[in-house]
């Protein structure tokens, strides 16, 4: 078994949750590489939308952006964007929307707009993009993000992508279609909504991460469930396609 | 028509101005004559600002921005958007922002001749607290309550296509985004092509905008570099990651302002 | 899928029914087989009936009719639906009527998710008083009354392509009409093509309809007789003319229905 | 000059009547073959416009439906049905719709839908199709039918698409973005509405027919404007061109 990074961990992590055939919303980034690398392990038939326009694109190499050409040229079908909004997120036809975070809270709602104040913002983020309506309308969300006390707060700031709100029912109380996030996947293992209270939980760690490791990089008080387990290292096979598909990337850059 | 003619024609200080392109046929050569010709006050409009809206930002053509994800894709941030809106230089500028899907149907609607769009979204956000012109409207048959959006119909819209024919119809393919709405929900469009063919191919994926449906037609070859230009050259990836040094120092920003747009021509 | 399975497995008793298709591409081999298969009571959504729904109608398979323009283009009446609306033959036949752009409106808002749609329409009409689900929504913004019509979203769409792949991908090219916001309203889609092929060449014009998006696809070779298929076959203008004296005669219809769809096995 | 028929003069004039370089929304029949004629006459860039999605069509010879193959195939653009509606006539982008008519009143009022009471209808008619929009949002409308004392009437049995309504004003009550019906064109000669009234009134005739014929012809007491003139007959050109065009479409059905 070969050394491996933890951000190797985390993508390898996020590829196993996509299970094979799903229809699966992109975005760039973490979430791209994740999906790509699924297609090219355990589930070859997962179908990547990416908000550009391409349905069902299979890229040779990863993207850098949302709407590199290589995305259109393989894809079953290009679209234009009010379509890919209107007639295909929008009626829940997408079973995953696959999202990154700059902040995530306790019940799994997503800041992607400002640190601070909005008005006057300590940060200013690049925005919602796609995502609020990917969170809302997808059958589940799953959101890849590296784990801080930063990022991980009780509280966002701003709700660009709403998740469980304060707890359970509020999406429903939406009519939201979508069933919110089912896994948030991070460097050091993978915490999941608790089913009675909808808070995030800590279900699993990566190989030699301790609780303690991941309660430190949570901006709460980071419940442990009772089943937590271990996520299995990344096999020879997970490394070495996610390798050849970031050298592909790098090669096309 | 000239580049330069076509917007100092169709583009006029205090505009609403939307240049369109979601990654793919980017109007950066039409953003940097815009910032040549010294355009104020205008109220920039689109999904996707990136490097060459936070060049126009940076050189103080904008007085608001309307967008939906304002980044550097693939490498980080917009600088000169950033310090616009964090520290007010070179001016203030005043923001309205929305999802992607309420943007794509506020064109969409515009492009119509509807005022408004319907569509599900912005469920539980915080952005209709800061974004007044996100509000909702009931179904007249099953009572559900939808949000709205008002449609976008810019003074003036700004594309970059393939190809135009000699009578000014306008052929592009590849990824198209929002274009064809971005195009028809204006009062006057303009499309700069890499160019000017005696006739239109048939092509797979080719969206074709009719003569009449298009105010000016500027041919601009290398028009969306560093973006792309499906058949015609790649992605300049590299010009994206070498920006975010350049738009990071506001003396770097401006002497790259001064060499690479202000010193040449169109 | 054999075109018989398909139907028996997605068509029941009482369903609403859209069989679409704008002159190109319309299935007919799949609404003769709705006829052999004896349905009942269904509602028959169509924009433009033409002389299958006339067939249908004549056979006794609809109990209610959604559209917006009935007839036989370029010769005249259909006389099976006129047959039904002036004199109850074989049944009676309720009605629900709208324009093109009303119905290409609730398909598209069907497509979309949207309980309604909204649009300039009707102004000034008399449909509005015989269609009671033609209403009025306000502006937000503006203030101004508009059109809303309730989205369509029928039990099954049927719809005739050129071809689709062994995956089910599905290719239609030419005028695609309302094809692809019909299938995507529906709760299940049918799919009937000219051929399948091993792999779907891009093309001028195409519309392609990924395969997790239909339900099912059967092969039927000249499925959309008498109407067109581009690039297989032309539309058979004296086949419409001629059904103009067969659907005038009820007696002539009954042995035309024997002969030509009873008789016959799909 | 050779022999004409009634229905040749009547679709000469109606031809005459569409000015180089409109964008033209043609509904199938006589108003398709006028449109046609005149692009192969007096106005070859006249933009034809068919609702089945075929935008500047260009067809060798007369389609039978609005649908036919050489419309997709000659079209600058093929777009789908909704996108028609949506943003091509919906805007007001353009500039004449042409109408056909089976009843048509002194306002200009038109009726496809039925003949008698529409829920026991003496004659059911095809119906709205596209017309209503039409008739609401193109710059201006030209009606093309045949005149008798059956279709024009003094009010029709449905109003399918909106005229004048029961005169003027109503038009901008309705917040109607087109002008309306601008000339309606006859076997026997061409109704314009008056500018005070907006009543239908006889401003032209065809060669050798008499306002009493035409007034005869009509449903209400047809007015004759003050300037009342005689049609030009049709030029030998203008014939030639349309027989050709009805040949081609012979050949071609």
């Amino acid at each position: 078994m070969s050394d491996y990074t933890s951000d190797e961990m985390m993508t390898v992590a996020a590829a196993r949750a996509l299970t094979d055939g799903v229809v699966c919303f992109v975005g760039i980034g973490l979430p791209s590489t994740a999906a790509n690398l699924a297609r090219r392990t355990h589930a070859p038939g997962v179908v990547m939308i990416y908000e550009s326009g391409a349905l069902g694109a299979k890229p040779g190499w990863l993207p850098l952006s949302i709407g590199d050409g290589v995305l259109a040229d393989t894809a079953d079908s290009v679209v234009s964007v009010p379509e890919v909004f209107n007639y295909w997120l929008q009626p829940g036809r997408i079973d995953v929307g696959f999202l990154g975070a700059a902040q995530i809270d306790r019940f799994g709602n997503i800041n992607t707009t400002v640190i601070g104040d909005y008005a006057d913002p300590k940060v200013r983020l690049p925005g919602a993009g796609g995502a609020p309506e990917i969170a809302a309308s997808c059958g589940e969300v799953i959101v890849i993000v590296r784990q801080s006390a930063r990022a991980f707060v009780d509280r966002v700031d701003f709700v660009t992508s709403f998740g469980y709100g304060r707890g359970p029912g509020e999406r429903a109380r939406y009519g939201m279609r979508g069933g919110g996030p089912r896994k948030v996947i991070t460097d050091l293992g993978v915490l999941e909504p608790d089913p009675a209270t909808a808070e995030l939980t800590l279900t699993r760690l990566h190989p030699g991460v301790t609780a303690e490791q991941a309660r430190a990089a949570t901006g709460w008080d980071l419940a442990a469930s009772p089943g937590l387990t271990t996520e299995p290292a990344p096999t020879e096979a997970e490394l070495t396609a996610l390798r050849e598909l970031k050298e592909a990337g790098t090669a096309n850059v | 028509m000239e580049l330069d003619a076509a917007v100092a024609a169709l583009v006029n200080d205090g505009d609403t101005v939307a240049l369109e392109g979601f990654t793919h046929l980017i109007p950066v050569a039409a953003g940097h004559e815009v910032i040549r010709q010294g355009r104020r006050g205008l109220t920039l409009v689109r999904m996707t600002p990136d490097i060459v809206y936070d060049q126009m930002i940076g050189a103080g053509c904008a007085r608001k921005l309307v967008f939906s994800w304002g980044g550097n894709p693939g490498v980080g941030s917009l600088h000169r958007f950033r310090d616009a809106i964090e520290h007010g230089w070179p001016g203030p500028l005043e923001i309205e922002e929305h999802s992607h899907a309420g943007m794509a149907n506020r064109y969409a609607a515009g492009a119509s001749g509807l005022p408004f769009a319907v569509l599900r979204g912005y469920l539980g956000t915080d952005l209709p607290r800061h974004t007044p012109n996100i509000k909702t409207v009931t179904c007249p048959f099953t009572g559900e309550e939808l949000a709205a959006v008002p449609a976008l119909n810019p003074d003036v819209t700004i594309i970059h296509a393939q190809c135009a024919d000699r009578d000014g119809n306008v052929q592009m393919w590849g990824l198209t985004g929002i274009q064809k709405e971005a195009a028809l929900a204006a009062r006057r469009c303009l499309v700069t092509v890499e160019e000017i063919v005696d006739r239109l191919e048939p092509r797979p994926g080719a969206v074709v905008l009719p003569s009449w449906a298009v105010t000016a037609v500027a041919a601009a070859p290398g028009g969306a570099r560093p973006s792309y230009a499906d058949g015609y050259y790649d992605r300049d990836n590299a010009a994206y990651q070498a920006w975010d040094a350049v738009a990071r120092d506001r003396d770097a920003f401006t002497t790259w302002l001064g060499d690479e747009v202000m010193g040449v021509r169109a």
